[in-house]
């Protein structure tokens, strides 16, 4: 059952993936990694779970707050150039 | 969150928090919104509501993508709600729900995209609008 | 009641791998940026939600569950925002989305 | 077993993939955005392999950090990469040599896991034996790194810092001089 889920889970890395080689503005590169991330996210926690440690998932909320920062910055930096702040 | 709770490793958790807040508050990063306690009686009818809405517009959002009948449209709606913390938990909770997607707020108005006229139809029909308003509450 | 939690948990693993499946086809498949937040909204909220519930099937009540419910909670409040910066943000870099438009536009 | 050989066969061959489009890719943000992928991935292979804290890091750092300073680099980079026409040759010849030396070199090593390899026979059992009640920590890797090699880590830990320092000192010389060569040329203009 857990097998079938990863197996899920590679099917649709793979399409993401795609999209991210695809992609034509960065606005869809940036959405496709922060989809995989997600499926990443998922694919931690099963993994964890057929191999009988669930201890990995603390691995998956790090990677889950880890990803937010990760897309928000590179937007942040697409939208104003620097991390400098909006000061004026 | 390993399961290990000696005296030791809750203390330093204890001492670790109190400089996180005293760091953040140094830097002034609390502001009144931080917390809103007035939501948290009426939040957990609301949120079961909005979840059933997810699913149902999960399964409608697959049915869109796999028959490809996809005419995206964008409009503008008005929130009715007065604090800001409201505002933005009606535009979180359409951006939340797949097949519409708040692309701008400015003051009261909401930009929305949609998948499909349906979904639109749904975020028209004010019915989220006036969930997040009762959750609001009398002010 | 072990057959019963675990037919559940099948349950919500097929659905969870159904939406993420056909929201990584609609990633592919669908036309400008706009439309794709739709599928990717489908991953974050379908896909994780299905994900964590069939988990926490199988879990029981322990601090895993706390974990998972951890993870379903982040993730339910990140994926608004991170949607949302990214419409946004295209929206002001000019990026007109296809179809049609009612009512003014900011 | 064969489950476990597929998820790895899988995961080294999205890792390729992603190589590949590494190395075609001409655009920064493009680049920086496929490293990130690289490391969300390479996170993934760490937990196949049983490496918890290798893959705590490589999430936290690998796919955190190491974006973020990319990125904060690359407001600083013109936003596409130039056509390199350097000769070539060289520097593949190097590589394969290398690749060539370690993949000979690896046949002398012992089988991996084989219980009887001098690795595991000198001072490990003692850390795995006794890592419980001295230190008290579930972690193992966690209280080699913190405690029994706690001086090690130290030292490192001192000149991952100096070297931060150092480049803050040299950074910032850099932009109050750079400041001095504006102003003095502004005088100069002025002069004229």
């Amino acid at each position: 059952m857990f097998l079938a889920a990863l197996t899920a889970c590679a099917i649709s890395a793979l399409l993401v993936l795609a999209r991210i080689v695809l992609g034509k503005t960065t606005f869809d590169r940036v959405l496709a990694v922060n989809s995989l991330g997600t499926i990443i996210v998922i694919g931690i926690a099963l993994h964890g779970f057929y191999a009988n440690r669930p201890e990995f998932l603390d691995i998956a909320i790090v990677y889950a707050l880890i990803n937010f920062i990760g897309t928000v910055a590179i937007l942040k930096l697409f939208s104003t150039g620097s991390f400098k702040g909006n000061k004026k | 969150m390993s399961g290990h709770y000696t005296n030791l490793i809750i203390g330093l958790g204890i001492v670790s928090c109190a400089f996180c807040t005293y760091l953040a508050n140094r830097a002034k990063l609390i502001d009144e919104e931080g917390l809103p306690l007035f939501f948290f009686p009426r939040l957990l009818n609301y949120l079961f509501w909005l979840f059933k809405e997810i699913i149902i517009s999960n399964f409608n959002t697959a049915k869109v993508i796999i028959s490809g009948n996809v005419e995206p449209e964008i409009f503008t709606v008005k929130a009715s709600q007065h604090t800001d913390v409201a505002r933005v938990t009606y535009a979180n909770s359409i951006t939340l729900t797949p097949g519409t997607v708040t692309t701008k707020i400015k003051n009261n108005i909401l930009e929305v995209h949609a998948l499909n006229s349906d979904f639109g139809d749904d975020v028209r029909s004010n019915e989220m609008d006036k969930k997040v308003k009762l959750l609001e509450g009398e002010r | 009641m072990d057959l019963f939690t675990d037919l559940l948990t099948g349950l919500f693993f097929f659905l969870g791998s159904l939406s993420i499946i056909i929201g990584a086809c609609g990633l592919i498949k669908l036309p400008d940026v706009f439309s794709r937040i739709h599928a990717a909204g489908m991953i974050d909220t379908g896909g994780t939600a299905f994900f964590v519930l069939g988990m926490i099937m199988q879990s029981g009540w322990s601090l895993i569950t706390v974990k998972l419910l951890l993870i379903g909670i982040f993730i339910f409040f990140t994926s608004p925002v991170t949607s949302h910066v990214t419409a946004n943000l295209a929206r002001e870099k000019g990026m007109v989305p296809e179809g049609k438009k009612i009512g003014k536009l900011l | 077993m064969i489950s476990e050989l597929i998820i790895n066969a899988f995961l080294v061959s999205i890792m390729l993939a992603i190589a590949i489009a590494l190395l075609k890719a001409r655009t920064v943000i493009y680049t920086v955005l496929l490293t990130s992928a690289y490391s969300l991935v390479a996170a993934l292979m760490f937990i196949t392999l049983d490496a918890v804290d290798v893959a705590f890091t490589e999430a936290s750092v690998g796919a955190g950090i190491s974006t973020i300073l990319f990125l904060a680099a690359m407001a600083f980079l013109p936003k596409k990469e130039e056509k390199n026409v350097t000769n070539q040759a060289f520097p593949a010849l190097l590589c394969l040599t290398l690749g060539g030396v370690l993949i000979w070199c690896s046949f002398d090593l012992p089988e991996i896991g084989l219980a009887t390899s001098p690795i595991h026979q000198h001072i490990v059992p003692e850390y795995i034996l006794g890592s419980r009640d001295d230190i008290g920590i579930p972690n193992i890797v966690t209280s080699v790194l913190a405690s029994y090699r706690g001086y090690d880590t130290f030292g490192e830990t001192i000149v991952v810092f100096t070297a931060g320092i150092a480049v803050l000192a040299i950074l910032k010389n850099n932009k109050t001089s750079l400041k001095k060569i504006k102003s003095q040329k502004k005088v100069a203009e002025n002069g004229q």
